[in-house]
């Protein structure tokens, strides 16, 4: 095994498989920034892991008024799910309860291109005949009549093919040395575009891996990073010093995306060094024989 | 030529085109039109052909008409004031020197018209108003005056009773009747409600909202209050077949197609639920003909131009008020009435009823027989659906103006 | 003078001839019998072109208030397609509504010589006229719509005996000058005006409380006891309505022998199977016309594209309003006589229902096996227009190119049609009987529709080509009455046409109660009412065709 | 790319039809040509060269161009059915500029006549002058009015301006006539003067924006009160791109109407910054 060694900090020689998915962005804004990102954050929770939930979505980053299209402060949301039906159908409805509902939201395209996916087009129902349409150029918008003004949504939003599965294995000596190294990842990562973490707070502790002995659950707790079962299983990938496991799960726009967060995200958890109890980045895959996207730490660290 | 119908006739002057002037036999009795007592007085002599005022014979005119036409690069032919073979006469001389073409009233036709051929329109014929009307809406300043026998002939109190039974009711919209029309309607119960007639438009589309449940919150239109207006929506919509009746001549109002267009959207409304139709009353001076020959000829209802071999048509900038000012030559025809032509800069071919007094003396002037007195014909009513045959009623050498347009037509063709 | 046609390729299916060659005499106008021993002063080299008779078309709104509104109503279409002519032969233009002149050049280029207007209100009859006497190159005649009028209505209400009727039928028509009686939606046009919206068969219509099916038939009897030569000309019940194919079965039915005509069958052969509830029902109907001589009928057939539909049923154009395109349409009540409705139409290939009435009315064309009761229409405009005939004689005679067509259609409307199985190719043979021989038959233009002697020398020559379409739409030559008027589908001259009518006779008793019902209803004389002979085509008058007497077979 | 600019001779006269002077037509013919192109004026055929002094013109740009010098309002039909390319008219047009318009711009230095952008679909038509009625309204039979492109208007324009409007937007720097935006359907209309009587009267949908408050309104209009919602600053943003007055951040007093149309369209009152 070639050696590469960050702060003291064991990077192993192995890659983070990721899949091809299904993405789109929308612009949410709103009359502050605190409640475009309330509504932002409404309307992606729940959206771990298309497993369970359908859609992986997340914010992110923030945007200034500059950057809208009615001059607002906002946010921009990434989603990604596994095909377009599945976007577009997840993209309907949580824009239509999380952001509908939410006080002087308005929604946004926030791409191009791609199949288009129904915002205002399947909401403007809600004005029950009292929404109004308006096109300038090519660009539709409608307005449906709501009890705090005009909720403001794009016809549709674009969508391009994007990247799940993006990640990293945080191995520490102790749980509150691999959170503290986690959150640094996730701080570093955050105002990175074209990328999201999707689960709570950018971190997954409950890492998977394929099948369980359960016929029906497609996915199981992946032993061999789970410390209570170190000695227990012949497989295990923890060394004795390995008290606690993280993840971090990327989805992006695209590869350069997903390699961008990893090495801002790696570097970030590196830098609390050995002596901060950081002992291995590792990262997960199924053998490389799931996934088309491979991630290779020493590539994307060299 | 085969026989003509020795009577009855039709009386030319207005839309209406009665028929019941002329017993067989008995000399003429107006019944009270003033519109046919006059046009039917006049005389049939009244000079021959003049050339600048100078008496000439009718070839002469012919040939002085047609130079003048040779030399026009924008002639005009309006007043169009003819029967159907005048028109068809004066359509093609229009085609041979690439002439503009517009009736004196087509003011009025075209305020129906532009309705008509932008949305449509939802209407019926006189003798449905006559035999099958339980509400008749008269819209707008009463027009009996254009129309004196309009009461007489087809809404009122002595005529049988309406088919499939119901009773006879008239509403005056927008202005009070005259109190001839009231003596004319007889018993029928009258219904007035004065307003605003230059805010027709609004009242028409208030009342289109209130026959088809669609709200709005202002409390009067057009000085009617809300109150009125609802029952008036009520009764519109409680009859079993209605009319609305009006002549868009007397809209004068700015841009009184608008109005017509509200009228025709509240007749659409209406018949959601039950029958309705409009009664346009239009025509004098065969304007209705005019518009049925240039359309079946040329697939416009005047206010066209024929130019280096093409057809165009512009309501708007074809007008014969408009074209006046950017014509070099005026044909004015008015051969139902003496109307001289209006004042205008180039020379005048004037073919008009004998006696027609004019300001200057034209180029060529010719005075042509009036149709229904001099020659027969044939004339359009006010709905477009009926034409009636007119007969010569006295002997007369006034040649008819089909047969002059047409000689100026051949002398050109030399 | 003498005009000599050598060598023409005669299809003159009257007198049996399919594609012999012979030479053809022509003088004043008519063919003559080869003269013994004269000589022509013109010979005319046609080196074995097919020659047929002007063609006929029974059934296309050419002419009066209806067309006109239609005109007014699309002035688009008269700005997009202008039709200016050479120097002297009037402008004018419209592709769907086209003004008189043009249409009277559009058909004359196409070898059409006689064309009738098929809706000619009694109270617009004088219009009509004065529109026919404006087309030019083809001879006109009109029927006269009769079954709504409350005259008639209140007549069968009253039981009066056939006799009356016939009478005042026989009144109607020549007041009108009319060369045949049609009915339209009977009953229902005035029902609407009742403000009912549908009036089925055998439904008691309001206030005069008649049946369709009494209409009919007291219109049906009446024309054969007038003996006018061609049956009551039948506009059905429920136009368009899936499920008209039961009401038209009916009618065929009703009719108990007696002859009627039933015309743009297509919009009425709708059956309500499948998932849409929209069905072909043409090959019931076929097989019902062929099982029944009594009855022939025209087709209806639509054209893709844009048209406008006019007609004088107003029930079943308000209920289509909605689907007007563009959004604009006129409907009107007329004279306690009848109504119309203007709507324009846009039939589109790929729409299921527009797909599946193209496929119908070919069914229909090539399912009924006599060419002699079926013939060729578009019901111009409300199909499409008639200068899309040639196309249509090229999908009855090319079956590779009606499958090439059909392969085009919305796909469901193809898995319901059983287009792609009838074989049946017609033959040049049977195209001049169903454009020719056929409609004067059933119109009793005796001098039409053949090249025997005695007839009227309207010729159509044509170069036989595979391609029907272009074969016919570009005749080589015709002439009317004698007349070159068009050479390779361009109108080379303007001529007068003629107006055809009949005048079966009546009892004059009936007259008192016709004067009493204007004078009361219609506030007008019945005389006003009435059109002069010398009112037709300029004082020109009419060309009067004999009424069958008692004796003669219809 | 080769353009040509055409010079009137004589500015009154019959009128002329200059549909067929269309940039990208006349870019492909030599100056023969272009002499012999007949055109219609009053009721005759005259070639183009005795009716105007043809020169090169602009060549730098990447399109075909076309100018018209010393143009008076007898040129009608300026801009028929042109597709692309570029007509820089040097002075006053007269009827139907830019009728049937699908693409390119159209230039006007003067004023243009009545129904300007008739059955316009596409493409930028500015007018530095004023406009006589009917802009961008259906033209004779037709349905409906403009159905997409820009036009904006220098100075006033006239009676019925952008009527049954089906898209695109209209700007115009001055006034308007009475019933302005009339059964209007869709699209965009911004007065920036006074309106006549009857603005939006019987519309349907779309919007008419005024900066000055009208006289009256009709009475199928309810005043929904202030409107400073996020729709807009984007919709000024997006037309003070193509006229300044239009730029701003302030609200507007809105009314809804025209309900007695079963509309759903607005009038946008701006507020004076």
């Amino acid at each position: 095994m070639s050696g590469l060694v960050l702060n003291g900090v064991v990077i192993d020689d192995t890659f983070a498989e990721a899949f091809p998915m299904a993405a789109t962005r929308l612009v949410i804004t709103a009359d502050s920034p605190k409640w475009a990102r309330i509504a932002a954050a409404t309307m992606t929770g729940f959206a771990t892991s298309v497993i369970g939930c359908g859609v992986e979505a997340g914010i992110e980053r923030a945007l200034s008024g500059e950057e809208t299209p009615d001059g607002r402060p906002g946010v921009a949301v990434l989603a990604f799910a596994m095909n377009e039906e599945g976007l577009a159908q997840q993209v309907t409805t949580r824009v239509g309860q999380c952001v509908l509902t939410s006080p002087g939201s308005a929604c946004f395209a926030g791409i191009e291109g791609g199949r288009k996916i129904a915002l205002g087009k399947a909401l403007r129902f809600f004005g029950d005949g009292w929404q109004i349409a308006k096109r300038l150029d090519d660009q539709r918008f409608w307005r449906v009549p709501v009890m705090d003004g005009e909720f403001l949504c794009e016809e549709t939003t674009g969508s391009a093919g994007g990247i799940g599965g993006g990640n990293f294995l945080i191995l520490a000596s102790s749980r509150p040395a691999c959170l503290a190294a986690a959150e640094a990842a996730v701080a570093a990562v955050a105002p990175l575009a074209g990328c999201i973490l999707p689960f709570p707070g950018g971190v997954v502790r409950s890492g998977s891996k394929v099948g369980s002995k359960y016929p029906k659950l497609f996915a199981s707790s992946n032993h061999k990073f789970c410390p209570t079962l170190r000695a227990a299983v012949p497989d295990s990938a923890l060394s004795a010093d390995d008290a606690a496991v993280l993840e971090i799960v990327i989805d992006g726009l695209d590869e350069a995306a997903i390699r961008n967060a990893t090495r801002a995200g790696i570097l970030a958890a590196c830098a609390l060094g050995r002596d901060g109890g950081i002992n291995r980045i590792s990262a997960g895959n199924y053998g490389g024989n799931l996934g088309p996207f491979h991630f290779h730490l020493h590539e994307i660290m060299a | 030529m085969a026989e003509e119908p020795a009577a009855p006739v039709a009386c030319p002057f207005c839309g209406l085109a009665c028929d019941d002037f002329f017993d067989l036999g008995d000399d003429l009795d107006s019944k009270g039109c003033g519109l046919a007592a006059e046009g039917l007085a006049i005389p049939a002599e009244g000079g021959g052909p003049r050339l600048a005022g100078g008496a000439v014979a009718l070839d002469q005119a012919v040939t002085a008409a047609a130079k003048l036409l040779r030399g026009s690069a924008a002639p005009l032919i309006a007043g169009l004031g003819s029967d159907v073979d005048g028109l068809r006469a004066a359509l093609a001389l229009a085609e041979r020197v690439g002439a503009t073409v517009d009736h004196l009233a087509s003011d009025g036709l075209f305020r129906n018209l532009s309705v008509l051929r932008r949305k449509g329109m939802i209407a019926l014929t006189l003798g449905e108003l006559r035999s099958r009307c339980d509400l008749l809406v008269v819209i707008g300043a009463d027009p009996r005056p254009g129309f004196p026998r309009f009461y007489q002939r087809w809404f009122n109190a002595s005529l049988p009773a309406p088919i499939g039974g119901g009773t006879r009711r008239v509403l005056f919209l927008g202005a009070e009747p005259l109190p001839e029309t009231r003596a004319d309607l007889g018993e029928i119960p009258i219904a007035v409600v004065p307003g605003e007639i230059s805010r027709l438009a609004e009242l028409a589309l208030g009342l289109r909202s209130l026959v088809a449940g669609d709200y709005f919150s202002a409390g009067s239109i057009a000085g009617v209050s809300r109150n009125v207006l609802t029952d008036v929506a009520q009764r519109l919509g409680a009859a079993r077949f209605g009319a609305a009746a009006w002549a868009a001549e007397a809209f004068t109002f700015p841009h009184g197609d608008i109005a017509v267009s509200a009228l025709l959207d509240l007749i659409r409304a209406l018949n959601r639920t039950t029958r309705f139709g409009a009664v346009p009353l239009t025509g004098r001076d065969n304007g209705m003909g005019a518009v049925q020959v240039a359309t079946w000829q040329t697939g416009y209802p005047l206010r066209l131009a024929f130019e280096a071999g093409t057809l165009r048509h512009d309501p708007t900038h074809l007008s014969w008020r408009y074209r006046l000012a950017q014509a070099d030559l005026l044909v004015w025809l008015s051969s139902f009435r003496r109307e001289p032509p209006p004042p205008f800069d180039g020379p005048v071919i004037a073919l008009t009823a004998p006696g027609t007094a004019f300001a200057a003396p034209p180029a060529v002037c010719i005075p042509v027989g009036v149709p229904g007195l001099d020659h027969a014909g044939d004339v359009f009513r006010s709905d477009g659906v009926v034409a009636l045959r007119l007969a010569r009623r006295r002997p007369s050498t006034l040649p008819r103006a089909a047969e002059v347009l047409q000689a100026m037509n051949e002398a050109l063709a030399c | 003078m003498l005009t000599r046609f050598t060598d023409a390729k005669v299809f003159d299916p009257l007198h049996g001839e399919v594609g012999q060659r012979r030479d053809l005499w022509v003088a004043d106008g008519r063919i003559v019998a080869p003269p013994p021993g004269a000589a022509a002063a013109e010979t005319i080299d046609l080196g074995g072109a097919v020659v047929m008779a002007g063609a006929i078309d029974l059934h296309s709104h050419i002419a009066g208030g209806k067309v006109n509104l239609a005109r007014l109503l699309f002035a688009e279409d008269h700005e997009h397609h202008p039709s200016c002519e050479p120097h002297g032969f009037r402008c004018g233009g419209g592709l769907v509504t086209p003004s008189t002149f043009t249409t009277g050049y559009r058909y004359a280029e196409m070898g059409y010589t006689v064309v009738v207007e098929p809706a000619m209100l009694a109270s617009n009859a004088r219009h009509a006229h004065l529109e026919m006497a404006d087309i030019p190159n083809i001879d006109t005649a009109a029927y006269v719509v009769l079954g709504n009028d409350d005259f008639l209505l209140q007549l069968i209400a009253d039981g009066a005996p056939q006799g009356q009727i016939n009478d005042a039928i026989a009144w109607l028509v020549g007041a009108s000058q009319a060369i045949g009686v049609k009915v339209v939606n009977p009953g229902g046009i005035n029902a609407f005006k009742f403000n009912q919206r549908r009036l089925d068969l055998d439904e008691a219509g309001p206030y005069y409380g008649a049946t369709p099916r009494r209409v009919l038939s007291a219109l049906a009897q009446a024309v054969f006891e007038l003996g006018i030569p061609h049956p009551l000309h039948v506009h059905g019940c429920n136009l368009g309505v899936p499920g008209s194919v039961d009401t038209s079965l009916a009618t065929i039915a009703g009719a108990e022998g007696r002859p009627i005509h039933l015309t743009h069958l297509q919009f009425h052969a709708y059956g309500t199977e499948g998932d849409r509830k929209f069905s072909s029902g043409a090959a019931r109907l076929a097989e019902a016309v062929n099982a029944n001589p009594n009855i022939s009928v025209d087709v209806g057939q639509i054209i893709f594209g844009q048209t406008i539909t006019a007609s004088g049923d107003t029930m079943s154009q308000y209920r289509h309003s909605g689907h007007a395109k563009p959004g604009k349409w006129i409907l009107m009540d007329i004279e306690c006589d009848a109504g119309c409705g203007v709507v324009p139409f846009r039939y589109r290939d790929k729409s299921f229902v527009n797909a599946l009435q193209w496929a119908i009315g070919l069914e229909l064309l090539l399912l009924i096996e006599d060419p002699w009761r079926v013939f060729l229409t578009t019901d111009h405009p409300n199909g499409g227009p008639f200068t899309c005939y040639p196309r249509v004689i090229r999908l009855l005679m090319d079956k590779d190119f009606r499958d090439e067509q059909f392969a085009d259609l919305h796909p469901a409307a193809r898995r319901a049609s059983i287009l792609p199985s009838i074989r049946r190719e017609y033959s040049l043979a049977e195209i001049a009987v169903l454009t020719r021989a056929a409609p004067a038959r059933i119109l009793g233009l005796r001098d039409r529709g053949h090249l025997g002697p005695g007839a009227a020398a309207d010729l159509v020559v044509y170069r036989d080509q595979s391609d029907r379409e272009a074969m016919f739409q570009h005749p080589t030559a015709v002439y009317k009455d004698g007349r070159l008027i068009a050479r390779d589908g361009r109108v080379v001259a303007r001529v007068e046409g003629s107006t055809h009518v009949v005048r079966p006779a009546y009892d004059r008793g009936i007259e008192a109660r016709l004067a009493r019902h204007f004078a009361d209803r219609i506030g007008l004389r019945a005389e006003s009412f009435r059109i002069a002979e010398g009112e037709l085509r300029g004082g020109r008058g009419a060309v009067i065709h004999a009424c069958r007497t008692s004796g003669d077979s219809p | 790319m080769t353009g040509w600019r055409l010079v009137l001779k004589q500015p009154t006269g019959p009128r002329i039809d200059m549909a067929p002077v269309l940039p990208q037509r006349l870019s492909a013919l030599a100056a023969a040509e272009i002499r012999a192109l007949p055109l219609t004026c009053g009721n005759r055929l005259r070639p183009l060269g005795a009716l105007f002094d043809e020169e090169p013109g602009d060549q730098s740009g990447d399109g075909p161009t076309l100018a018209i010098g010393a143009a008076t309002a007898r040129l009608d039909n300026l801009g028929r059915d042109m597709a692309g390319g570029t007509l820089a008219v040097e002075g006053d047009t007269g009827a139907f500029l830019g009728r049937r318009m699908a693409g390119g711009t159209i230039t006007v230095t003067g004023s243009c006549g009545a129904h300007a952008a008739a059955g316009m679909t596409g493409g930028t038509l500015r007018v530095a002058g004023s406009a006589g009625d009917f802009l961008g309204a259906p033209a004779v039979g037709e349905v409906t009015g403009m159905a997409g492109g820009l036009v904006v208007i220098g100075g006033d324009a006239g009676d019925r301006v952008g009527e049954r409007l089906r898209r695109g937007s209209i700007l115009i720097g001055g006034g308007a006539g009475a019933y302005c935006g009339v059964a209007m359907i869709a699209g965009t209309i911004a007065v920036a003067g006074i309106c006549g009587d009857g603005p939006g009267f019987a519309m349907r949908r779309g919007s008419i924006i005024l900066g000055t408050v009208p006289k009256r309104l009709p009475v199928g209009f309810a005043d929904s009160g202030r409107y400073s919602l996020p729709f807009l600053p984007l919709l000024r943003r997006h037309l003070a791109r193509h006229a300044a007055w239009l730029a701003g951040s302030g609200g507007a007093d809105r009314w809804l109407g025209d309900l007695t149309a079963g509309g759903r369209g607005e009038i946008l009152c701006l507020d004076r910054d």
